[in-house]
């Protein structure tokens, strides 16, 4: 083997997109191979193993800190239009260097820690908040064969993992011996842990139906078509459909954005946990904010949006992992979109829409998804499972909203 | 030069995580012992935590995936969680009341570390039996065979060998979830 | 950090402003929780004094005219209106009919803005980001372009002087004016089918800061605040000032007093201005704008005392003012709608949440200028 | 059709609607409003208006129309003009002003030294772009700065600027008419003193003889 015959295979990989991702890691390590025979040794395989691991883990990072960035720029853009404003655009063509210039303005800020501070933990948070983020993605299926660690109990891993942000949104509300940011950190608590529920609960149907906990098994078995065009995603079932919404929401919620963004709802907590955070650290946690989304958003298209498959059979042609990235450019475009609508929840209203609505309404999904799996995932079974969650929907959207809140029973009166 | 990177390179490195499974361990150890030691009730929690995380990462180590991500979302996930939002919750003063009978006793620091130590002693001797003398420690199990079994091995045990017991529990825990609730409630009301 | 009450429950202690991203401005809330339930709360004002009504004292009658701009920024004209009427009042003089057309306009104009402004400002605090607020500014700054047309000015505007106003209304300015305000029914559609519907909006609103009709009346309250409480009180219909009774208008009014009947009131109230504004526009006449009878220079009122008041966008704006006869007011007093409406605040919020504390502050519609003046 | 969310349905359309209409608001009137600043100006209306200017018809030292009444100097509210006024080399008055200033750090354009200027001189400018580094010295004007043309009053402000004209033609006319009708009434007077003269003179000798 030689130096020419690796470039040689440059272009042979690039004839095939579909498995792109893939050749091109087998070729790092038969360069890293190459480079050994010319010091004249025989690699050994822990050292491709661990060559293995390193590109995987800087592919992931750095595509995930590039779409960090990019959403960065992307989002204000999108919330600038529907706001009717222009956005960045002045940093760059269309302000695409924006983030260039927020990271060196973040870098080069002082870095602020407040006289009264527990100064180790209030170090200790940003860092605590970014590690599982990070470690968040490498249980997603990118693409075909793609994925990092591929965990027989993944989903589990993921909520586990996920547990590490409530303790670092913790550490820096408690550390930061500011009113607002205890508050801030209270709030925030409580609602990842009554939110952690009906997003587990969501992800277990999932895994009922599919017969597994690995992502890659729930992708599997997402694949093919009905009637040849209509694909057999799970967000395309009365259940699926009810339990991707419910995940969406925790989702939302899981990473504190509008409408729940409460932790560091700036009308009433100026920022939160993040008040006393500036500089460096601010950047960390916004970072860890901002990868944590895609990575519980990555989940969420493994689990009801098909993963990596194709929206319909022709459309196969495009490879499997650009298939994934579009899905999540969808729903962090989404995202925003919900961001620029709503208002936020009160912090009992929360609770509630949390306990009273969403956990009965996830049970009501379980109840429909079973229905669906027995009744031979026919029309019947479509029938049945509809009307499972059809009926708590209304039901439940009567008696814990309507019936307390309604524009209709209004009445106003007018005098000449 | 070359001589000595080639020994390197042909260490045992693949048997890293024979001996790696140390850090956590040691990681554990600390964490405990901080959180018994330390003076800040916050920080002996964090701590706490961090040992907690430890200990999952020893049971994936071990190749018992399940439980170590178990052992992380039910105990850093919530139950400590649960201890923070504890001591924030309970008002400061409560804490240092003096109303302990024991303090004015001339031995009490001695009768406490006594019996402390009696517990941990307690607790070692039992725990080190039952890895000892317990089957399971003498059948040797290769961990990549573990880590692919569990889960379904645990649902059809859970769902089929130990239904009752299971069943039992939740409603225990069920019972004692809207227990709290009413406590909770009827002290707003007073 | 904490501190324990005689009851023994946790309190906690937090000083919301003067500097905080929703007081609207420099206002200040001492407020002591519970968790996360008001069990206090203690306004404080003061931040934004700048000696106005002493200020007045010492300049001539008109000198102070621009000056009450600055009382309620987001509605500089209506202030304008306010004094001059009150001068008016004073002195006794005249207003040229065409004068009080284009005082009714620009003043339904200006509640208009107001109130979209609100809408805009309200769903801000309730932590919506910004879309509304975004789109209400865009209409605002559509009527905001109009009044540069007019004054010279968006906001500063200056506009009014005794016995009339200041400029005839530019060529084109009526016919823009009228094609703008046609289109406005459609945007407050938009806006109603954002934001009305909304099940967070509602039960963010719904049943938050109720105030009864009565408590309303003792607190003084005026304007839309008075009007949600069910309180039939319009200064426009029971003063009749200007050409208010020539034109046909409803003054909507609210049955519950919740913050969503303020909200909804507002939107009410534009639909009302726009059915004057129609009128005004069809009936405005040729004619002087300014009594001629009145200098600028030198004018000296006699001596006396007067409370002139308009139905402002905020409620009840008064100027209370004494003449000696000589160049300067003796007394100048103001009775700002945003500090009286502000005094029943605590009463409002003890016992909701700490976010409903900046929706019920939002929903009452100060404008820090007038309440500290 | 109202189903529980069907308020945050509508809204999310209507959002999404601003959201595109933003692409295809072509011609930045309906919904995408804003103005490039630096790229693109901003079309002041004819009465916009910011900061005061001395007006001047043709030479700048003969021309100005201000004579140092220090009217506006009482009136202005905020008290932002400094005014001075000028003497001859022999320490008399002149009818203008040696020191004009205008702190526009302190002027809030609030127009009231233009009307109650009784000699057209000061006129509201639409210039913007005045800020400076310099907090003191660059915000106050001098009267060099203030000075700009009649030309330049009928550039931003043509309406107002024709009725000023109109206004001080007329008074010139009427002052001209009056001076017409004094100097005939004075020629008339003088010719009436002289035919009185004429007519004493004559009849002088009369009584003399």
């Amino acid at each position: 083997m030689n130096f020419i015959d690796l470039l040689k295979r440059i272009p042979e990989i690039c004839k095939t997109p579909e498995t792109l991702p893939l050749e091109g890691k087998k070729l790092i390590l038969d360069f890293v191979t190459w480079l050994g025979s010319l010091v004249g040794i025989a690699v050994p395989p822990w050292v491709l193993t661990l060559v293995n691991i390193l590109v995987v883990i800087v592919a992931i990072i750095a595509v995930f800190l590039i779409m960090f960035a990019l959403m960065s720029v992307w989002e204000r853009k999108i919330l600038a239009r529907a706001q009717n404003r222009y956005g960045p655009n002045r940093v760059g063509p269309w302000g695409l260097f924006q983030p260039v210039a927020d990271g060196i303005k973040m870098l080069t800020k002082e870095d602020i820690v407040p006289r009264n501070a527990d100064k180790v933990v209030h170090f200790i948070a940003p860092i605590v908040m970014l590690v599982p983020a990070l470690i968040l993605p490498v249980l997603l299926p990118y693409g075909r064969g793609m994925v990092a660690i591929d965990l027989s109990v993944g989903i589990l891993f993921f909520f586990a993992v996920g547990a590490g942000s409530e303790v670092a949104i913790f550490l820096a509300g408690w550390s930061s011996r500011n009113k607002y940011s205890i508050l801030g950190a209270m709030r925030a608590i409580a609602q990842m842990i009554s939110y952690e529920l009906p997003l587990v609960m969501s992800a277990v149907i999932v895994a009922l139906v599919a017969g597994t906990l690995s992502p890659t098994g729930i992708v599997e078995a997402q694949g093919g078509y009905q009637f040849g065009f209509f694909p057999n995603w799970f967000v395309f079932t009365p259940w699926g459909f009810v339990a991707c919404v419910l995940f969406y929401f925790s989702a939302l919620a899981e990473s504190n954005r509008s409408p729940f963004d409460l932790p560091e709802g700036e009308s009433e907590l100026v920022a939160g946990h993040l008040t006393e955070y500036s500089g460096f650290k601010y950047a960390l946690f916004f970072m860890a904010e901002y990868v944590g989304m895609f990575a519980i958003n990555g989940l969420l298209v493994t689990l009801f949006l098909g993963g990596y498959q194709a929206p319909l059979p022709f459309l196969t042609f495009i490879p499997s992992w650009c298939w994934f990235f579009i899905k999540l450019a969808f729903l962090a475009f989404s995202l925003v979109w919900v961001r620029a609508t709503m208002p936020r929840f009160r912090i009992d209203q929360m609770m509630q829409f949390a306990w009273k609505f969403m956990l009965p309404m996830s049970f009501a999904a379980l109840f429909s998804a079973a229905a669906w799996h027995y009744a031979g995932r026919g029309l019947l079974g479509w029938g049945i499972s509809a009307v499972l969650v059809a009926i708590p929907y209304f039901a439940l959207g009567y008696f814990c909203f309507t019936r307390h809140h309604s524009a209709d029973n209004r009445r106003y009166l007018f005098s000449e | 030069m070359h001589e000595l990177f080639q020994k390197i390179i042909a260490l045992p490195w693949d048997q890293a995580p024979q001996w790696l499974f140390l850090i956590p361990a040691f990681v554990m150890l600390m964490g405990a012992a901080a959180a018994v030691m330390l003076r800040n009730l916050i920080h002996c929690a964090l701590c706490l935590t961090l040992s907690f995380i430890a200990l999952g990462v020893l049971f994936m180590a071990l190749g018992a995936e399940f439980v170590g991500f178990v052992q992380l979302l039910v105990y850093v996930g919530a139950v400590a969680m649960l201890i923070l939002f504890a001591i924030l919750l309970t008002p400061a003063g409560e804490v240092a009341a003096s109303n302990n009978p024991l303090r004015n006793f001339k031995f009490s620091r001695a009768f406490a570390a006594a019996g402390g130590a009696t517990v941990a002693l307690l607790v070692l001797v039992s725990l080190l039996g039952a890895i000892f003398f317990s089957p399971h420690a003498r059948a040797v199990v290769p961990p990549a065979q573990a880590a692919i079994a569990p889960v379904k091995a645990i649902g059809e045990n859970l769902l089929n060998h130990t239904l009752l017991p299971l069943q039992a529990t939740a409603i225990l825990l069920t019972a004692a979830l809207i227990g709290a609730a009413l406590l909770a409630k009827e002290e707003k009301k007073s | 950090m904490t501190e324990a009450d005689g009851a023994g429950a946790q309190t906690l202690d937090v000083s919301l402003g003067p500097q905080h991203p929703s007081t609207h401005g420099v206002f200040r809330m001492n407020v002591r929780m519970d968790g996360e339930t008001v069990v206090k709360l203690q306004p404080v004002f003061g931040y934004l004094h700048r000696n106005h009504e002493k200020l007045a004292e010492g300049k001539s009658w008109l000198g102070s005219m621009p000056f009450t701009d600055r009382l309620d920024y987001i509605c500089p004209i209506t202030n304008n209106w306010g004094y001059a009427l009150a001068v008016e009042k004073l002195a006794g003089i005249e207003v040229p009919d065409r004068a009080e057309y284009i005082r009714v306009i620009v003043g339904e104009m200006t509640r208009i803005q107001n109130h979209t402004a609100f809408l805009g400002f309200i769903l801000g605090d309730m932590g919506a980001w910004g879309s509304a607020l975004m789109y209400a500014f865009r209409e605002r700054e559509k009527i905001l372009d109009l009044f540069e047309g007019l004054t010279g000015a968006r906001m500063m505007a200056n506009y009014m002087r005794f016995g009339g106003v200041r400029c005839d209304l530019p060529a084109g300015w009526l016919e823009k004016a009228r094609a703008y305000i046609e289109t406005y029914p459609a945007f407050l559609d938009e806006m109603e089918k954002f934001l009305t519907g909304n099940e967070i909006l509602l039960s963010r609103l719904q049943g938050v800061g109720v105030m009864s009709a009565e408590r309303a009346i003792n607190g003084g309250l005026s304007g839309p605040v008075l009007r949600a409480s069910g309180v039939d009180y319009d200064i426009r219909k029971v003063d009749g000032y200007g050409v208010y009774p020539r034109l046909k208008f409803r003054v909507p009014r609210g049955t519950v007093g919740d913050c969503f009947d303020r909200f909804m009131l507002r939107i009410l109230e534009i639909r009302e201005s726009i059915q004057i504004l129609q009128q005004a526009f069809a009936q405005i006449p040729q004619g002087p704008i300014l009594n001629p009878a009145v200098k600028t220079r030198g004018f000296k009122p006699p001596v006396g005392e007067a409370y002139g008041r308009i139905e402002g966008p905020k409620g009840e704006l008064g100027f209370h003012l004494v003449s000696d006869g000589g160049e300067k007011p003796y007394r100048y007093h103001i009775r700002p709608p945003s500090l009286i409406n502000l005094t029943l605040l605590e009463e409002m919020c003890v016992g909701t949440k700490i976010a409903d504390v900046m929706v019920i502050l939002g929903s009452i519609d100060i404008v820090l200028g007038e309440v500290d003046r | 059709m109202n189903f529980p969310g069907s308020g945050i349905f509508k809204g999310m359309v209507v959002s999404a609607i601003n959201l595109f209409g933003s692409y295809f608001d072509r011609a930045h009137a309906k919904r995408l409003i804003t103005e490039q600043y630096p790229e693109e100006r901003p079309t002041l209306p004819e009465a916009s208006r910011s900061f005061p200017f001395l007006v001047f018809d043709g030479d700048p030292e003969k021309g100005i129309r201000c004579v140092a009444c220090k009217i506006c100097e009482k009136e202005c509210p905020p008290q932002c003009i400094l005014i001075e006024q000028d003497r001859d080399e022999n320490g008399k008055l002149l009818r203008r002003p040696k020191v004009f200033n205008i702190d526009i750090s302190v002027c809030m354009g609030c127009q009231i030294c233009v009307e109650s200027c009784p000699f057209e001189s000061i006129r509201m400018d639409n210039i913007y772009e005045v800020s400076s580094y310099d907090r003191f010295d660059s915000l106050v004007l001098p009267k060099e700065k203030l000075l700009k043309s009649n030309e330049y009053y009928h550039s931003i402000h043509p309406t107002e600027a024709a009725e000023t004209d109109a206004r001080i033609e007329a008074a010139r006319l009427k002052k001209e008419a009056a001076a017409k009708a004094a100097a005939q009434k004075m020629a008339a007077a003088k010719a009436a003193a002289e035919a009185k003269a004429a007519a004493e003179q004559s009849s002088q000798p009369e009584s003399q003889a």
